[in-house]
């Protein structure tokens, strides 16, 4: 690949975490059945299909800043839950970063995951550690721009922002939860690993593993 | 999965299709958005209206709160999942009767972060919004955090004295303190004994063994306080109450409302044999019962076990309480005051 | 044996000591006897009276449907057993109010020959009894031999129909003639997905797969139709409505009322889908939907099932219908006649 | 024993079925929920469990007519249902033959018997063949009356009773159910043993057992 994604590949990376997102359902919700409500099976299924319907409208657009946004509202209002509102929110913000363009290179994604990181501490007011989605986004985000500094190439630097996410997933496993359903259980959620981070883990390794295979 | 449905990922859609054929006369859909349903006379001019709304499953919560005397509108989400703020809003905008729109739901973060995206909708649309949250569960937060409680089926009250508040012609300002006042004022606790499947998910919630029940355990199948092998009705009763009467806390003298409300296999019966002891545990405490509500007030879908909920009254929230309300979902009441004791 | 109960030989007395304490200004025991529960305010002076009774277990049937412009007085025997006759004495003799008595209750053996002593009993203490038997159940014998059929959840409209007849002040006959009308005019049908548990004998009444359903299962688990894998809800409510359409016949241009009812473990979301497919059905029959109740009428412990149950109307059928009534285990209707359709 | 038994004999024998009824109930409660609803286990340990608490008050009335008739009417207060109601009206109408009596021959037992089954068949309006308890008590009644006119003694003519009855209730099996709650069933009901008659025969093998042991 060049140096940077295109319209196209995006909605192609769009489409490809769509199918894994959907194939992955069943594991999100015994994730979140053993310490909220067992609905993210479900959301991740019916959000990322609506998304996956919309995508040929969305592409019509010519805008990589209006896809991503557009297809994080159309996953919530398909799907909407807490998970469906934060993605919804990181989506829509780091949708305005890349707003306009018609490629998105390193320092774009960069940029991008930095609002959506952002953008769901001030929708859910939850930080770092409280054992949600943010312990996978935010050292995802710190591996992008430590490969970004390096030079690495896109898809270098997405595999181990993806690698990066799976262990911050993994370690929420010893967490004591803070915000959402899971908060309720204190110290009975510790041992599980939070559904939310699991779930962008997988989102992130499937546009690795997408972009890793293009030429 | 033993369901009488069609596609589990048309539940939702079938469930209200199959309601609006049913109450036409009662609902109507708001436009913009088929998981938004508004009272079929909406907008009542000049009156406050009360949006609520929240993941389906656990009707008569909360689109059999719709009605006169109760909210002016709904929206539902997927099975145990909130609705998107673009519901939300078609709601608001279709019930807005010029005076403003409360927002009276349950504590939960997804539906709190889309209510609240809706609200930043609605009031870039010019229509004033203001939230009350319901917040009765008394184990999901120590009490010095209740504000981080969820919700069960104690939102029945303030559904009931803010809708009645509204009827009134209150203004918005004065049925947000009503509101807030019935939910400050209701606490709850839950009983579970078996678990309910999200019909698009095919597999239950949670597991719990033949012996066993969880106490505390919230109407989405959320863990409770702890997991102990199944007591008799007096002893879950007494233990739901101590709790529930330590934590406002309740005091000698105080008039209550109670409701004690079946999850949704639990059959009615079991409901009146937790009731007794309740009653007897009440008066003992030297409460005074103004009002018993025995029923499926707030279901999850096919789980097994209860809830006890007290409001404590004063005149102004008895006055509201036992005002007229309709909802063809919703058991009939007696509106007058006569004291039950 | 899940159940929130305390000794499982006293439940059906603490049951009813529950609802006597939840609801002392609706119902009072009759003296000689404490299974023996009649309204509040009875005898009603120059009003016919309405006795029914039956096993416990079934709630609101039998007692929730005791109260103004309903029956008078309900006798209430162990789960699913009959109530003896000394019981149903004493409802007599506490609810007679100079205008005679009638017996309306479910087509079973032992209530029909328990009921039949009292009424012997009654006529000796000069009471003039009359009976009507519900026998609603279309699958459970020929339609050459409908009174040999048992009665299920469409008991409710006879209930309704003939209450509201003796509200008006009509005679005994007037009353026994509107039952008769109301009840020789109901079909229902019903499907059971999993067994329930009579408390006292604390096994499950009947086994079934975890893929199966028995189609037209009466509400004491007795076999209906046949048992085959589980369908889909619209097959399901096609083959109800099937059934229940050719029995009476009903004919296109019909009037109809329409009771959707859950057995206690279904979730009204399902009850809903249900209804979603009967309306679609009804309508392509030719027939008019006058009214749609949904909800639990009739209920077998923990039960996971549901029947619909369709009342053919004529001009007195659909004001005694419409009529208020109250009882707090009803769910709320509205009581004018404005056609759903 | 003697060629009679005396009031409190009969008192002894009532508790002795009782015994034998609440031992048996789970027998019976699985027929009557193979065919039916599955209460009658419940209804013969609450029944007699209620005329066992009554029988000292009973026995005060020194006559034999009185106790079964009050036993039979306290056994369906506590537990009417269709077998308890059958029952009362047998025991009743038993009752009435033997008012006043301080002691029971066996002729009184024909005669009770008769007047029990006729009772049964008056309230219920089934017939022998029909599935019910019927077909425990008439062949019952047939061999007591055939141990009468051959002058055998009560035991032995309660024993040959007993095994008529267990005979009669096996082959119920075959039968297909016209009355009661198996009605509805129909065909599926013909395989299994009638629950009444099996109830029927339970208590007459406990009173042959009793009065074998009277000495
Ligand atoms: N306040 C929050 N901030 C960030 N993430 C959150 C917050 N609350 C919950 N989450 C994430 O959402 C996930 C659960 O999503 P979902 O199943 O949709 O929630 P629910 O069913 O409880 O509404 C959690 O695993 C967690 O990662
Ligand atoms: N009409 C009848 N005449 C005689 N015996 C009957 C009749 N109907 C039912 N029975 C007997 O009653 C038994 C069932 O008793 P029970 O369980 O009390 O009935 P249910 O629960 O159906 O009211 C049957 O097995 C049968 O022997
Ligand atoms: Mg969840
Ligand atoms: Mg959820
Ligand atoms: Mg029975
Ligand atoms: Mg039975």
């Amino acid at each position: 690949m060049s140096k940077a994604l295109t319209l196209s590949q995006v909605a192609k990376a769009l489409a490809y975490v769509a199918q894994s997102a959907m194939a992955n359902a069943e594991k999100l919700r015994e994730l979140d059945a053993a310490t909220g409500d067992g609905d993210l099976g479900v959301t991740m299924t019916v959000g990322w299909k609506a998304v996956l319907e919309a995508l040929p409208q969305l592409e019509q657009q010519g805008d990589i800043g209006k896809i991503l946004a557009q297809a994080g509202m159309t996953f919530n209002r398909a799907a909407a839950s807490t998970f469906g509102v934060l993605l919804a929110t990181a989506m829509m913000r780091a949708g305005r970063q890349l707003q306009g363009k018609a490629e998105a290179t390193l320092e774009d994604l960069v940029r991008a995951l930095e609002a959506a990181l952002q953008g769901v501490k001030e929708r859910g007011k939850a930080d770092v550690g409280d054992k949600t989605m943010l312990d996978a986004m935010a050292p995802a985000l710190a591996a992008l721009q430590e490969a970004a500094s390096k030079g690495q190439s896109l898809p270098e630097a997405l595999a181990q922002a993806a690698a990066a996410a799976e262990e911050g997933a993994a370690k929420t496993a010893g967490l004591k939860p803070r915000f959402g359903r899971a908060a309720w259980l204190g110290e009975r959620a510790a041992q599980v690993q939070d559904p939310g981070a699991t779930a962008v883990a997988l989102m992130l390794r499937a546009l690795a593993d997408f972009c890793a295979q293009l030429d | 999965m033993k369901k009488i449905i069609n596609d589990p990922f048309q539940f939702v859609d079938e469930v209200l299709e199959g309601i609006l054929r049913a109450y036409p006369w009662h609902l109507k859909r708001a436009e913009g958005s088929n998981r938004a349903l508004v009272r079929a006379d909406a907008p009542v001019r000049g009156k406050v209206a009360i949006a609520t709304g929240g993941g389906a499953g656990h009707i008569p919560v909360f689109l059999g709160y719709v009605g006169p005397g109760l909210c002016d509108g709904v929206c539902v989400g997927n099975v145990f999942s909130s609705p998107p703020p673009e519901a939300m809003l078609a709601v608001t905008k279709a019930i807005d009767g010029g005076r403003g729109v409360l927002y009276l739901y349950g504590n939960y973060s997804g539906d709190v972060m889309n209510f609240d995206m809706a609200a930043e909708m609605a009031e870039m649309e010019g229509i004033t919004v203001r939230t009350v949250l319901a917040h009765d569960d008394v184990v999901s937060a120590p009490r010095e955090e209740a504000n981080r409680r969820r919700a069960v089926a104690g939102i029945y009250f303030a559904y009931k004295v803010a809708g009645a508040c509204a009827a009134e012609g209150n203004d918005l300002e004065a049925v947000v303190q009503a509101a807030q006042r019935a939910a400050d004022n209701t606490r709850s606790m839950g009983v579970a004994l078996s678990p309910c499947t999200v019909p698009a998910a095919g597999k239950p919630t949670f597991t719990i063994g033949e012996d066993e029940m969880e106490l505390g355990m919230g109407i989405h199948g959320e863990p409770g306080l702890e997991r102990t092998k199944l007591k008799s009705a007096d002893e879950i009763t007494t233990i739901m109450l101590e709790r529930i009467l330590s934590d406002l806390p309740f005091r000698a003298g105080d008039e209550v409302a109670v409701l004690v409300n079946g999850l949704g296999a639990t059959p009615p019966e079991e409901l009146f044999v937790m009731y007794r002891k309740a009653h007897e545990i009440m008066l003992d405490y030297g409460l005074r019962i103004h009002k018993v509500l025995v029923g499926e007030y707030a279901t999850s879908l096919e789980m097994a076990g209860a809830s006890i909920s007290l409001l404590k009254l004063d005149d102004e929230l008895r006055r509201w309480l036992d005002a007229p309300a309709f909802s063809p979902f919703l058991l009939q009441q007696r509106f007058n005051t006569q004291s039950v004791r």
